[in-house]
């Protein structure tokens, strides 16, 4: 192989924060690139991981950006709100693009404001609203009352407005109950909650607060089929809770876990098996390693589209191009067929809600987007302050 | 079997500083001996030497043998030291300020291994002491210096010694005081049979209790003898007795001539 | 001896149930060098924290140059002219012999961090002049030979002279010694005597003095007050009041010359 | 009213909860004067200990057993290597060594059993407890009770000769060994009992929370406990730990509604800050003797 | 060898007063000096940019909390939270135009306003009780910052920094970021190695060790303290505003999170406290060593000197960091300040092993 590799900088937590996750979607990624590779690279052209733990802390993030910069990667994601959010400017400025997958600015999905940068997948503001409508189709929205019990931070506070305005239009009560931060400890919080009555709680937060939030919920006679949660629950948390007593506890997904996928697999007869894997088989098919291993297939099939219509070598602004021309691409079914335009980063805003089974995630609403225009005013509005200097 | 030996012992601190150059002193059982000096002669380091203190302090044994009885001290730690029966009152007292003088008692026993109950001692120690024990159940932090330094010779006790280095036991006591544990130390030697090695400012009332004494400058021995004899010495009276106690002060704002054995 | 520099009626002090000082009063005249003595725990000490500003009296009040100071903290105290030494020795570890002594000349010089912004042109001068007068107390005091040296590495004898220096070069008024004396041996004691004997003849001081060294006390004091339990036991020149049988029995004891 | 009894409850279990956390800190400083910033460390490793041997397909007894004695173990050990060889330097570098060694704990557990998240199932269920409307946490329930458990057994032992002997230990290190304390021994003692307390903080927490790095962070609320009881007071860790949580509780459980943010934080950081400013010492902390 | 102390005679106060009495120290400062200001043209971008310029503004807020922790001997474990509020107040100050060179006085003055708040609860307590105090302010201003989103940024909470320049020099380029960077940790070294020497630095250093005693010569504690609180708070505040403009470019709260206080005090404790050296040294390894190792083990790993998990491989830098730490506690307990003292000293007696009597 004498063709230039393609480089991508995974430069993630793995130590810090965000360990509940990055293990396992960072061992997804890899793994995907590892099977490209080993079907022959794209058009020829290997690409190659450059992976380095941030601690989630800013100027080891800053530096491992711009030492994987020099060693020429044109691609990067850190997996991390603060890093990601601290180094937009950075990126449009060095003209690499940088994906924010289901983390990051949600206003980054306004392509003219944030060219370089791609969420790729539904915002928290895309998963609040696909999961009020999957209330609304299931049981109904109107006279509900609804909880949302948050971490309290801007992640946690960020479906509220979104939320608020669903509310408005459907005629439902909404009541926000911060917990905070790290989430470990939340009985006061929940105490509250029980006296409210909710009807249906959405439970925002990520990692081990995840996992408390349920259990309190359970404890305070919640059932877990009124529990809605953000992306961020996993096998492992519903381990943590007892997995039986999770049971019917939904969750909005943005792709699908498992292994029953042709590229899963593929991963599995190619990488998995020769012994190639990135890191505990155990892994892979779980929720986080699915959206590590869909990351990546939308990056390479960007890289694939950008060296076809453009040519080697790869850069940054070509790159960006390919982004902007995926089309209806699901991964062969790992996820909602999305189509990124230069207005659109987000791809549409896909993503459905599957419930616990016990044993796994099953789907029970399909590939949808809702309320785009409410989601579409937010990243509107955001974007247009950070236009306006921040 | 208890008798102390050193020999040739040099001590650096901070593994720069040479504070004692070659000290050699030889107590035997039984014996009452003083070590005399000007403030930094080495004697506080010469006894923390000796009882493995001084390793917080950065201090180094770089040359020389310290022998207990036989056995060589070197290699022991501080509270195998103690184990040995040797015990060090330190300079200041030091006593567990937030402990009561009764917790301060219990800290010292050495438990399982002591020939005589915990009460045994603790009343023996009350005995000579009867201050302590009406202070018994106040924090030793806010004894007088006096009870302190009762306290600090009585926890001592309580370890069951068969040498006992009291590093300046009458600083900064009333005469009264001063009087009274002096008695006491004598007594404990006397009707014990306890080996003790004394360090102290005040030689005239030293001198009169022991029966020798070393006197050490600048890190080295510089004389040594009977207690009588040093007495008779001219420069020993001179510089440490102040000629018989009966110096007027008013008189000696002149200038004075440095001791002689000084280099 | 003229009028009283020092006036303290009836100073009590508690600490908790303990009633260390009970109504204490006393006169210090200019120029004379007071003696305070008593048993250990007697109170002593307490007095002096009193007359410093480190500890309020509950009841009474102290007079310094006919000017209330108690209830003052004891760095405007200092300000108005009295200086002291501790006990315990209290240098400042990790600075030289000549910072230290430096230390004392504090309240005539002006800690705003600014000055280091312009050190050349502020500071230093400032520095410069009082060198002038540390390096005199230094020769008054014979401590030329460790100036540079750092202050915990210097025999307890010299640390004590260095508080001696220090407090000097506040030029106070008032000097009040807290056992300057203690754990030195007799050529020491008197070295320390002589010092004290000239600053206060060349300095025209005032000293109160804390000590146990009773050779010393009768010597050079020309009153005395003794303490015992917080009571007054006995006052008056230094011979007189340290051979009544009260101070005699409660503080010398029966060997009075063995010390 | 059922609210605030209900708030009142499970405040004061989830405050027994982090005095079970604070416990060791307190452990550890009574008796080697040692300010432990590892303790959290330690309660993270206890509960991954436990983890990996119950993964090991010991019955959780055995395993939370033997997880006590590796801890224990763990204690003496960090003795005889690094706090030895640091008696008599000032406590901040002795503090700066447990904050290297929470570093490195922080690293070396999750790098080397794994660092998501783990589950310690102790079978204790889920089903609410609600006794006349007023809710309590089963889990709290149990970890209150193992911790005044843990808290009295302390007490007890330090009011005997060993413990006696601890505390003077943590009084002065040098007049220790002069009276043949052997401060080495005594300061293993307290990091070996201060492990033990981390593993009941570390189990209870860990089924609770999962099992992964962040059982470390258990050292914030727990220091809070302490600085309100009194660093050195077990008493204290007992009160201050009742005190942190009710407040913790209670207040925001009132005020969050209007405060448009969780201020359980923010009221235990001026609980902290007031306690401080009016009782430097804490409710029951030993005043430092100072005598000029 | 390269000290000398024979041959150096001071004939005035002045002269033994200087900064750097030995002639080999002043040579070394010289030649530090000059690489400082040619390092934008001797190193890559990529070091310049991710290790220079962090390494000095990060220096400079050792150096302003090592004023309070070392000089002062006041604990301070809320420092993060100081520098946050001078980034914020400067980075807001610009965007409403104030010129850069006054948004940054005005970021250090909110600061040392802000900061002397602090310094009230040093008046009452010390030691770890004041470490608590300052955590909970931390706290507190975390709090604040990050719930009132006319602070923090509104939803995202990311606050940019606007373009501005510095004495009309537009400050776009990372070569003038650095030496705005290198102005201010020069003059912050300076004024730190001048305060040593002032009477204010002196009365600093005497409350920490005796506070009784310092009282007793004329020193006010309540004023010195405060004062210590506010230098240091509007120093801290200044470089939190430089860290924003000339490195973060834009500022998040967790940038300025609790774990960065712990992180600046442990700054301060390895270097060496109250040592601009080890302020320099301090800085530099706590900042750098986990990059350092992060890559060096990564490279090897990449040489295939090693084959272990990515887990285990992400959490060795962790590993050897907190060794390290304990390692050089145990070898050197005063910290780097003293290792780099001790090599010093070694050259200054050479040679001769021991000095004293
Ligand atoms: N920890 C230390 N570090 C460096 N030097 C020290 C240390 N301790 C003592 N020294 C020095 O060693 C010398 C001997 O000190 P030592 O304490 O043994 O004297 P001493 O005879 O007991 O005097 P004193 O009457 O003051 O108690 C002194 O010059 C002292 O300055
Ligand atoms: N800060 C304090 N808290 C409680 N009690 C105190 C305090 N300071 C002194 N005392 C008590 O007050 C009494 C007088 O103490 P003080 O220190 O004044 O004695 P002194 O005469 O100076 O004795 P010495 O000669 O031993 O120095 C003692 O009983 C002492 O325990
Ligand atoms: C990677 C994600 C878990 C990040 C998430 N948005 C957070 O801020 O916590
Ligand atoms: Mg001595
Ligand atoms: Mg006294």
């Amino acid at each position: 192989q004498d063709k230039e590799p393609i480089k991508f900088g995974l430069l993630q937590d793995f130590t810090a924060v965000y360990t509940f996750v990055t293990g396992e979607y960072n061992q997804g990624q890899q793994d995907y690139l590892t099977l490209v590779n080993e079907e022959g690279g794209v058009d020829g052209h290997m690409i190659e991981a450059i992976v380095r733990d941030t601690g989630n802390e800013p100027q080891r993030g800053i530096e491992a950006y711009n030492r994987a910069r020099e060693e020429g990667a044109i691609l990067f994601d850190f997996l991390s709100t603060p890093v990601s959010r601290g180094l937009v400017d950075q990126v449009m400025k060095d003209e690499v693009v940088l994906i924010t997958p289901l983390h990051g600015r949600g206003d980054a999905a306004a392509g003219e404001t944030f060219p370089y940068v791609f969420p790729t997948m539904a915002t928290y503001w895309s998963q609040a609203a696909i999961l009020a409508d999957q209330i609304k189709s299931s049981d109904g929205l109107e006279g509900k009352k609804i909880a949302v019990v948050h971490i309290d931070s801007p992640f946690g506070r960020e479906p509220m407005p979104v939320l608020e305005k669903i509310a408005e239009v459907e005629g439902f009560e909404i009541r926000a109950f911060p917990y905070a931060s790290p989430g470990n400890e939340q009985s006061a919080t929940w105490s509250e909650v029980r006296r409210y009555r909710p009807d249906v709680v959405f439970i925002w937060g990520a990692g081990g607060g995840q996992s408390v939030s349920v259990q309190q919920a359970i404890r305070n006679g919640i059932d877990p089929a009124a529990i809605r949660s953000v992306v961020w629950m996993a096998e492992t948390d519903a381990n943590n809770v007892g997995a039986d007593a999770m049971v019917g506890l939904k969750r909005f997904e943005a792709t699908a876990t498992g292994t029953d996928n042709p590229i899963l697999e593929r991963i599995v007869e190619k990488v998995i098996e020769p012994g190639l894997g990135a890191g505990d088989s155990s892994n892979v098919g779980s929720s986080y390693y699915n959206i590590g291993v869909a990351t990546m297939t939308v990056a390479v099939e960007a890289a694939r589209l950008a060296l076809e219509r453009e040519g080697a070598p790869l850069t940054g602004p070509k790159l960006k191009a390919g982004f902007e021309m995926i089309e209806g691409f699901d991964a062969e079914g790992l996820m909602p067929p999305i189509t990124i335009t230069a207005t659109d980063h987000q791809g549409g805003g896909y993503g459905r809600v599957s419930e616990w089974t016990g044993s796994e995630w099953k789907p029970v609403s399909d590939w949808t987007t809702a309320y785009e225009d409410i989601v579409h005013e937010e990243i509107e509005t955001s974007a247009a302050t950070y236009a306006g200097g921040n | 079997m208890s008798g102390l030996a050193l020999s040739n012992v040099e001590v650096v601190y901070d593994k720069v500083f040479l504070a004692i150059k070659g000290v050699s002193m030889e107590i035997k059982e039984g014996e009452m001996v003083a070590l005399l000096g000007s403030n930094g002669a080495g004697k506080s380091t010469t006894l923390k030497a000796i009882s493995g203190l001084l390793g917080p302090e950065r201090g180094d044994i770089t040359r020389g043998e310290i022998r207990f009885g036989d056995t060589d001290l070197r290699s022991l730690g501080a509270p195998a030291r103690v184990d040995r029966g040797l015990v060090h009152v330190l300079e200041g007292r030091r006593v567990f300020g937030h402990l009561t003088p009764d917790e301060n008692l219990v800290a010292a026993y050495r438990g399982g291994r002591a020939e005589r109950s915990f009460e045994e001692l603790r009343d023996e120690v009350y005995r000579y002491f009867p201050r302590l024990k009406e202070r018994a159940r106040s924090k030793a932090g806010y004894l007088s210096g006096g009870e302190q330094q009762m306290l600090a010779i009585g926890r001592a006790l309580v370890t069951e010694p068969k040498l006992i280095m009291l590093d300046e036991p009458s600083l900064g006591l009333a005469p009264v005081l001063v009087a009274e544990i002096f008695s006491i130390i004598r007594e404990i030697n006397r009707k014990h049979g306890l080996t003790v090695l004394l360090v102290e400012q005040n030689a005239a009332a030293t001198l009169e209790i022991v029966n020798r004494a070393y006197l050490i400058e600048n890190g080295q021995i510089v004389m040594s003898g009977e207690a009588a004899t040093l007495k008779a010495n001219p420069d020993v009276q001179e510089f440490y007795l102040g000629s018989g106690g009966k110096v007027d002060y008013h008189a000696i704002k002149h200038y004075r001539r440095r001791k002689r054995w000084l280099a | 001896m003229s009028e009283p520099v020092l006036q303290c009626e009836n100073i009590n002090r508690f600490f908790g149930g303990i009633h260390a000082l009970k109504g204490i009063s006393a006169e210090i005249q200019q120029g004379e060098i007071f003696g305070l003595v008593g048993p250990n725990g007697s109170g002593k000490t307490t007095l002096v924290n009193c007359i410093t500003g480190f500890y309020a009296p509950q009841r009474g009040q102290i007079l310094f140059e006919g000017k209330q100071i108690n209830g003052m903290r004891p760095h405007r105290i200092a300000a108005n002219g009295i200086a002291r030494t501790f006990q315990n020795v209290a240098l400042f570890k990790g600075m030289s012999v000549l910072e230290n002594i430096l230390m004392g000349r504090h309240i005539f010089m002006n800690p705003n961090p600014l000055a280091a912004l312009f050190y050349p042109f502020w500071a230093a001068k400032e520095e410069v002049a009082h060198r002038r007068k540390v390096e005199q107390i230094i020769d008054l005091l014979q401590l030329e030979s460790v100036r540079d040296e750092h202050v915990e590495v210097i025999p307890l004898g010299l640390q004590k002279r260095v508080e001696l220096a220090r407090a000097l070069c506040a030029e106070p008024r008032m000097l009040v010694l807290d056992e300057p004396m203690a754990g030195m041996n007799q050529e020491e004691k008197e070295y320390m005597v002589r010092f004290i004997l000239d600053a206060q003849e060349e300095l025209n001081l005032s000293v109160l003095i804390i000590e146990h060294h009773l050779d010393v006390v009768t010597s050079i004091c020309d009153r005395v007050l003794v303490l015992n339990d917080g009571n007054k036991i006995a006052e008056g020149p230094a011979r007189t009041a340290m051979s009544d049988p009260e101070v005699v029995a409660a503080y010398i004891g029966g060997q009075a010359h063995a010390a | 009213m059922a609210y605030f009894i209900e708030l009142l409850v499970n405040g004061a279990l989830v405050g027994l909860m982090y005095a079970l956390a604070a416990l060791g800190f307190v452990l550890i400083y009574k008796s080697a004067g040692v300010p432990n910033l590892a303790q959290g460390a330690l309660v993270m490793m206890a509960a991954f200990l436990v983890w990996y041997l119950g993964s090991l397909g010991l019955p959780i007894w055995i395993a939370i057993l033997a997880g006590a004695a590796l801890m224990f173990g763990f204690g003496l050990l960090v003795e005889r290597l690094l706090l030895r060889r640091m008696v008599g330097q000032p406590v901040i570098m002795v503090v700066m060594l447990t904050l290297g060694m929470e570093i490195l704990l922080r690293g070396l557990i999750p790098g080397v059993f794994g660092a998501s998240p783990k589950s310690i199932d102790l079978g204790i269920g889920l089903a609410p407890v609600i006794v006349a409307d007023v809710f309590m946490n089963r889990a709290y329930l149990i970890g209150g009770l193992v911790a005044l458990l843990l808290i009295g057994a302390s007490m007890l032992f330090f009011r005997t000769r060993l413990g006696t002997k601890l505390r003077a230990v943590s009084d002065d290190h040098v007049a220790s060994w002069a009276v043949g304390l052997s401060v080495e021994r005594a300061i293993g003692l307290s990091w070996g009992i201060a492990g033990i307390a981390a593993v009941g903080a570390g189990v209870l927490w860990g089924s609770v929370q999962g099992v992964d790095w962040t059982l470390s962070t258990l050292l914030f609320p727990a220091i809070a406990v302490v600085i309100l009881g009194g660093i050195d007071s077990i008493k204290g860790v007992l009160v201050g730990g009742l005190a942190v949580g009710i407040l913790g509780s209670v207040i925001p459980g009132y005020l969050d509604a209007y405060a448009g943010g969780s201020t359980r934080d923010v009221v235990t950081s001026v609980i902290i800050l007031l306690t401080i400013l009016v009782r430097p010492h804490g409710i029951f902390g030993r005043e430092d003797i100072e005598r000029i | 060898m390269f000290y000398r102390l024979s041959g150096v005679r001071h004939t005035s106060y002045p002269a033994a007063r200087q900064l750097w009495p030995i002639a080999a120290d002043r040579w070394q400062v010289g030649v530090l000096a000059l690489l400082a200001l040619l390092a934008p043209l001797l190193i890559s971008d990529l070091y310049l940019g991710s290790y220079a310029l962090p390494w000095l503004i990060w220096t400079a807020a050792a150096l302003s909390l090592s004023l309070l922790m070392g000089l002062g001997g006041q604990l301070h474990f809320g420092f993060a939270a100081v520098m946050a509020i001078g980034a914020y107040s400067s980075i807001h100050l610009a965007r409403g135009g104030v010129p850069f060179e006054f948004a940054l006085l005005g970021g250090g003055l909110t600061a040392a306003v802000i900061g002397t708040a602090f310094g009230a609860a040093a008046l009452r307590v010390k030691g770890l009780y004041l470490v608590m105090a300052t955590l909970a302010m931390q706290y507190l201003v975390d709090w604040v910052i990050s719930n009132v989103p006319a602070i923090s940024g509104g939803a995202q909470a990311t606050l940019r920094t606007p373009e501005v320049s510095f004495l009309w020099i537009p400050i776009d380029s990372l070569d003038a970021r650095y030496y705005v960077a290198l102005l201010w940790t020069v003059l912050m070294t300076l004024f730190f190695l001048n305060v040593k020497r002032t009477s204010f630095g002196r009365a600093l250093a005497a409350i920490r060790d005796k506070d009784f005693a310092a009282a007793v010569i004329g020193v006010d504690p309540f004023r010195t303290k405060l004062t210590a609180f506010m230098t240091a708070s509007f120093a801290g505040g200044v470089s939190g505003a430089i860290l924003a403009f000339c490195y973060y470019g834009a500022v998040t709260p967790e940038q300025f999170g609790f774990n960065v206080s712990i992180q600046l005090v442990a700054m301060v404790l390895v270097g060496g406290l109250g040592s601009v050296v080890g302020g320099y040294l301090g800085a530099g390894f706590v900042l750098l060593v986990p990059i350092v190792l992060t890559n060096l083990i990564a490279g090897l790993g990449a040489a295939g000197w090693f084959s272990i998990s990515q887990n285990l491989t992400a959490h060795l830098p962790l590993i050897f960091y907190g060794g390290m730490i304990i390692g050089f506690l145990l070898f050197e307990p005063l910290g780097l300040a003293k290792i780099y003292d001790n090599i010093r000293k070694y050259f200054l007696v050479w040679p001769f092993r021991h000095s004293g009597s």
